[in-house]
C-alpha cells in the first residue's frame, strides 16, 4: 500500500486531500464530516470581518458534470461568530485551514490574528476575492498587494499562512513568487476562473449578480498550468486545486508540483464520500504506478527524463520479438 | 439542469397561499423540491406540491417580501427551475397519519395522494391559524382521506395546535408511519408523541437554501444538509441533533434560535 | 424566419458564425470548404513573417466533448507563401478575415500591411501568442503593448483592425479599452485558456511544448465574462470567442454584447456541418423567443429590465386562476 | 480518448520495417490508424496492420529519424495512443485486387484479413525495391490469398514497378474492387488503369498530421481533411483534386511538389 502522507508547511496530513474552502465549510460540523469521510485536512469558508448574507440566489448554474459557476458573495457570519465553528471541527480531531478574505493587507492581518487564536494549524489567505480597495478588480491580481498583504499577516502569526491566488492573471508565477517573498509557507492555487452565463429565455446572466467562478473538471487544465508554472520558481510547497474529481487528476497535480490538493466541486458532483474514495483509489494508482509514496511523485513531470524507450530499464521484460 | 418554465395556472388556495402549476416533465416524487428563480428577484426552494404528470406545481405561503412577490406571478409568465431535488416520502405504509402546519401541507399532499393511490388509509392531522387558512383541507378529503382539524382561534375543528389533534388520533388509531411538515417545534412534539407508541416519523424539514447541491453548506443542520439529505427526514435521525427544533441558520451562516 | 444578418467594422455577413483562427485555416481550400458550410466569414490561421513548422506532436489533448487542448505552436508557411490561400478561398466567394501574429508592434505593422493587400476584408490581430519580445508572457497581456501594436497596425492598413484579446488577464475590459484606444474597428474575445495536461503513467505533461490552450465547451463561461465586461467599456463592437456550440451558446454570447461569435473547437466535435446546423438552430430559436433580428439581442441581457412578473405585459394572456 | 499501452511483441518484418503488437480494445476496421505516441520523443499516424481482438499492431517503416527510433521502441516499453481515427475500406467486394508499395501493405494486410475471412477472392500485387522488403508477402498467401510480386531489383518477381503487374492483372482478372497504398504518383497510376476497366478504386493516403480531429488542417488535400474523410478515399473523389500525387503540405502548411 502506497504512502500518501503528506508533509507540508510543517504539518503532516494523513493524505492529500484537503477540504476546499467554501466548500461544506460553514458549520462545524460539516468540516467534521469531511474529516471523518476521509479528508486529509478541512479548510473553512473564507471569514470576513462582518457577517455577510453572500449575494442573492440564485448563485450557483451547473454544466453536467464537468463545471460549476458560482457567485455565493462571500457569505460567513464574521469572524466573532466562526470560531465556534471551528471548535467543533477541532474536537472531531480534524486539522483546520482557517481562510480569511479582506479588504486590504491591514484587515487580512486582523482576521489572521483572530482567526490564528482558534486553535486552527493553518491559515490560508483568499487572495482572489472580487471585493478590493481599487476599482473592481481582485484583491490579489497584483503581486506587489499579494505580498503586502501575506507579510502583514505573517508578522501576526505564528502558523503556517498559506496563500491562495488566482487564475485570472497573466502571470501566477509573480504572484507565486510575490507570496513567497511574504512569507507564505505554501501556496495554494487556484480559486475559479472568471466566467459568466446567461439564460438566453430570461435575457439575463443566470448569477444574481452576474459575474461568477467556474470550477470543477472544465478549469482543471488551468489549475495544472498554474503550478507548473510556479513550480521551481518558488522553494516554498504548492497546493494545487481545481477540477479534482479522480485519484489520476490528484496525482496529475503532484506530479505537476503540488504536494497536497484541495477537493471542492467534486463533492457536489459525489457526495462526501468522494475524499475516501479518492484516497483508497489514489492508493491503488500509486501501486499499480511503482510509486512507494506518493511524496516521491511531487514535481516529476518537471524535466522528467525520457521514460525507456529502448533504454537499459526494459530489458529485464521478456523479449518476445523473434 | 436548469429550465425556464410559463406557469399555466395560478390557484389562490387560502388568503395567504397561492399555487402556481406549470409544465415540467421532470421525474419528481412527494417530499422533493425545486429551487423556483423569479427572474431578477431571487431564487428560493420550494416543495412540489403537485409531483404527478407534466403539470407540477408549487404552493406558496405569503411570509417576507419574496414569497409575496412569488405570489404576484402571473400565468404565461417564464420562471427558472431546477430539480427536482431532495429526499421522499417512503410510501409504502399502509395507515398512515399525516400532520400539517401552516404550508407544510403543501408537500404533504401529493405524498398523501400517492399513499391513497397504493390504496393506504391516510388520516390528516391539519392545522391552521384560522379555518380559511387551512390548505389543502378539500383536496385530503377529496382523495379519501380523513380530516381532522385544529385552529389557533377555533374557527373550524379544535382551538388550539394541531399537535393536540396528532397525540388524540396517535392515541386512538395502529398507524404504522407519520408524515409530518411545518413548524420544527411543532414537529418535535409530533415526534415525542409518536415515539411513544413507536411510530416511525418522516418530518420534512426547511433550512435557508443556496445551492442545493449539497456544497455550499448553507442548509447545513448537524452533520446533514438538508438539501440532499432532506429535506425528508427519518426522524430517528433527527432527534440527537441538538439544532434540530432549536436553531436555524440565517443566510450568512450565523446560528439563529428559532 | 428570423434576420441573422450582423453589420460590424463595415461588414455586413450573412450570419453571425465566423470560423475561427487556427481551425481549418492553414489552406484556402479548407476556408473555402467552412464557407460553403455556412460560415459568414472565415479567419486564416494566425501567420507570421516566416514558415514555421510549430511545436512538435502530441500538439492536442481532448477531453470529453467538452473540451480540448493544444498547443500548435502558430505553424504557418510564412506571409509570402500565405495568400495563395487567401486567394483560393475568396474565388469561392467567402469573405476572408487575415490574422497575423508577432513579437512587436512593428513587425504586426508589417505582416499587416502585407495581409491587407490580398483582399481580405479584415484583419484579426492575434494578441494572444505565448511568443513575446519580454519574458514568457504573452505579447497581448500588457493594455500598452495591445494599444501599440494596434495603433502601429492601423496606421497601415485601410480595412478594419480586429483585435483578439486574451482571456489570461486580470482585467478584460482594461485589455479590450486598449484595443479601442489603439484605432480597432472590433475586438474579438477569447483565445484560449492557459492549461496543462499530465498523463500520469508516462509521468510528463501530454503535449510536446508542455503548457497549451483550453478550448471548446469548458471555456464558454470564461468568454461570456469577458464579451460581458467589455460591453459597455467600449464603444467598438465585440466579437465572441470561446466553446460555441450551439445556437443558445452563441446567443449567449449575443446577449452579453457580441455583435457576431467565432466557433472553433465545435468543428472537430460535430464536423464542418456545424456552421449550417448553428444557423438554422439560431434562427429557429429566434423565431421561438420572438426576436426578429439578431442584431435586436445585442446586449440586451445588461441592465434588462426584469421580465414581466405580474406586469401589464403579461395581462393578455389567459389567467385561468380563480 | 488516450490510453498508454506497453508493448507487448516486436516483431522484425523486413530489414527496414518493424511490427510492434500491444494490448488495445477498441474497435477498429480496416484502413484506421492510431497516433502513436513515442513518450519524449513525437506522436505519429500510423495504420494499423492488426485490427481484430485486443490486440493491435502497427507496422513501422524506417524513414527518417522518427520512425527509426519507433523501431528501437521494446517490449515491455510505454507508448500512448489514440484513435483509432478515420474511414475504412469497404470489405463488401467479392473478388478484390491490392496493389501495396512500401510500407503500403501495412494497411491493407487486416483489409484483406477480413476480406478472406468473407471468403472474398483477393489477389495481391506487391512491390518492394528489393525481395527482402516485400512486406507482409507471406501474411497474404497464408490467408490464401494470391501474391504477384514486383521488385526494383529483380531479386523476386517482375522487375520493375508494382504498377505494371497490377495493370496485367487488372487486364486479366473480373475485379470488382482495387485497394492500394503506397506513393501517390503509384497510386494515380493504379487508379488510371482500374478506371479504363471500370473498377473502383479505395486508395490509403498519406499527409502531415497533427491534430488527426479534423480541425488542425495540416492534413489537408482539397477540400478533404485525410485524417477524418480519409485515409481511405474512393479514387473518384480524389481524381479531380489537383494536388493529388502533385503536392502535400509540409508541417508549416507550405504546399510542397512530392
Ligand atoms: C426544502 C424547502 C421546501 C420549502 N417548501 C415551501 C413550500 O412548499 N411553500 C412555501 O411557502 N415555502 C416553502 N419553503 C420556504 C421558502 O423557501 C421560503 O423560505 C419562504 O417562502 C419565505 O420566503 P420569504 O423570503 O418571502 O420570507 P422572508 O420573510 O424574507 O424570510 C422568511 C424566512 O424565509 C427564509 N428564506 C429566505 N430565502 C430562503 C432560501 N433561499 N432558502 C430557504 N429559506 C429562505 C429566511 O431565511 C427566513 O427564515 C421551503 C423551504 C425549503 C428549504
Ligand atoms: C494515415 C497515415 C497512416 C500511416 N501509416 C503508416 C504505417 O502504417 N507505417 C509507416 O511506416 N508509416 C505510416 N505513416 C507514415 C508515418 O506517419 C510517418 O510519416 C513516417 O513514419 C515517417 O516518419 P519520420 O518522421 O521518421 O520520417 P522523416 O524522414 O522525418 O519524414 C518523412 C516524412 O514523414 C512525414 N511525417 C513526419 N511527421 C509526420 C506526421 N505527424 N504525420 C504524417 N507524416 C509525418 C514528414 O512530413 C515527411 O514527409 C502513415 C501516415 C499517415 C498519415
Ligand atoms: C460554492 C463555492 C464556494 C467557494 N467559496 C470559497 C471561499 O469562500 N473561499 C475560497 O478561497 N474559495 C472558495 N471557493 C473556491 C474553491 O475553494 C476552489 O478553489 C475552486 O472551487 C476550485 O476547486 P474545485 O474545482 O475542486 O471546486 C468556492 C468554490 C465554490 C464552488
Ligand atoms: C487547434 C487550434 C488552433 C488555434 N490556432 C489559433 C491561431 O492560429 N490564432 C488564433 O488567434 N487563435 C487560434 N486558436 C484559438 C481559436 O481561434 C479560439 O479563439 C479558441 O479555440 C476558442 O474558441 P473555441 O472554443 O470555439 O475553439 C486555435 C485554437 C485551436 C483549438
Ligand atoms: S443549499 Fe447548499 S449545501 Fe444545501
Ligand atoms: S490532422 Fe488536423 S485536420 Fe487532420
Amino acid at each position: 500500500m502506497a504512502d500518501l502522507t503528506v508533509r507540508l508547511a510543517g504539518l503532516t496530513l494523513r493524505n492529500p486531500f484537503v477540504l476546499a474552502s467554501g466548500i461544506w465549510g460553514e458549520s462545524g460540523e460539516s468540516l467534521a464530516g469531511a474529516w471523518h469521510a476521509g479528508a486529509g485536512a478541512v479548510v473553512t469558508k473564507s471569514i470576513g470581518s462582518l457577517a455577510r448574507s453572500g449575494f442573492p440566489n440564485p448563485t450557483v448554474e451547473t454544466y453536467g458534470r464537468w463545471g460549476m459557476l458560482n457567485a455565493m458573495g462571500l457569505p460567513n457570519p464574521g469572524i466573532e461568530e466562526y470560531p465556534r465553528e471551528i471548535e467543533v471541527a477541532r474536537r472531531a480531531g480534524a486539522p483546520v485551514i482557517g481562510s480569511v478574505f479582506g479588504g486590504d493587507a491591514e484587515e487580512f492581518a486582523r482576521l489572521a490574528a483572530r482567526i490564528g487564536s482558534t486553535g486552527v494549524v493553518a491559515i490560508e489567505l483568499n487572495l482572489s476575492c472580487p471585493h478590493a480597495e481599487g476599482f473592481g478588480t481582485e484583491v490579489g491580481s497584483e503581486p506587489r498587494d499579494v505580498e503586502a498583504i501575506v507579510r502583514a499577516v505573517v508578522r501576526e502569526v505564528r502558523i503556517p499562512v498559506i496563500a491562495k491566488i488566482t487564475p485570472n492573471t497573466s502571470d501566477p508565477e509573480a504572484l507565486a513568487a510575490a507570496a513567497e517573498r511574504g512569507g507564505a509557507a505554501a501556496v495554494s492555487a487556484i480559486n475559479t476562473v472568471r466566467g459568466l452565463a446567461i439564460d438566453v429565455r430570461l435575457r439575463r446572466p443566470v448569477l444574481a449578480h452576474g459575474l461568477g467562478g467556474l470550477s470543477g473538471p472544465a478549469i482543471k487544465p488551468v489549475g495544472l498550468a498554474c503550478v507548473w508554472q510556479a513550480f521551481g520558481k518558488v522553494g516554498i510547497p504548492l497546493i494545487g486545486i481545481g477540477g479534482i474529481a479522480s485519484a489520476e487528476d490528484a496525482l496529475e497535480y503532484v506530479m505537476a508540483g503540488a504536494r497536497a490538493v484541495e477537493v471542492g466541486t467534486a463533492v457536489a458532483v459525489e457526495g462526501i464520500g468522494v475524499f475516501g474514495r479518492l484516497a483508497r483509489d489514489l492508493s491503488g494508482l500509486l501501486d499499480e504506478l511503482g510509486i512507494a509514496r506518493l511524496e516521491d511523485a511531487v514535481g516529476i513531470a518537471h524535466g522528467a527524463p525520457a521514460p525507456p524507450v529502448g533504454g537499459a530499464s526494459s530489458d529485464a521484460l521478456l523479449t518476445r520479438s523473434p | 439542469m436548469r429550465s425556464v418554465v410559463r406557469v399555466s395556472q395560478r390557484v389562490q388556495e387560502t388568503p395567504s397561499t397561492v399555487t402556481l402549476r406549470f409544465p415540467f416533465d421532470a421525474k419528481a416524487a412527494p417530499g422533493q423540491f425545486v429551487m423556483l428563480w423569479i427572474p431578477g428577484d431571487d431564487e428560493l426552494p420550494m416543495s412540489l406540491s403537485y409531483t404527478e404528470g407534466d403539470s407540477k406545481g408549487v404552493t406558496v405561503k405569503a411570509m417576507g417580501d419574496t414569497s409575496r412577490r412569488i405570489q404576484s406571478v402571473r400565468v404565461g409568465d417564464p420562471v427558472g427551475i431546477r430539480g427536482p431535488y431532495g429526499t421522499r416520502f417512503d410510501v409504502a405504509a399502509r395507515n398512515i397519519l399525516i400532520v400539517g402546519g401552516g404550508s407544510g401541507a403543501a408537500v404533504l399532499a401529493p405524498a398523501a395522494d400517492r399513499a391513497r393511490a397504493g390504496r393506504a388509509s391516510v388520516t390528516v392531522a391539519l392545522g391552521a391559524t384560522t379555518r380559511h387558512e387551512l390548505l389543502f383541507a378539500d383536496r385530503f378529503r377529496a382523495m379519501g382521506a380523513r380530516v381532522e382539524v385544529a385552529t389557533d382561534d377555533g374557527s373550524e375543528g379544535e382551538r388550539g395546535f394541531v399537535t393536540g389533534v396528532a397525540s388524540r388520533l396517535l392515541g386512538a388509531g395502529a398507524f404504522d408511519a407519520v408524515w409530518t411538515c411545518g413548524p420544527e417545534v411543532m414537529m418535535r412534539k409530533v415526534i415525542d408523541a409518536a415515539a411513544v407508541r413507536r411510530v416511525p416519523v418522516a418530518c420534512a424539514v426547511e433550512r435557508h437554501m443556496k445551492c442545493a447541491l449539497g456544497m455550499c453548506d448553507a442548509c447545513a443542520l448537524g452533520p446533514f444538509h438538508v438539501c440532499t439529505d432532506g429535506p425528508v427526514f427519518d426522524a430517528g435521525r433527527l432527534v440527537d441533533v441538538p439544532d434540530f427544533g432549536r436553531y436555524h441558520r440565517d443566510p450568512s451562516g450565523r446560528r439563529v434560535p428559532f
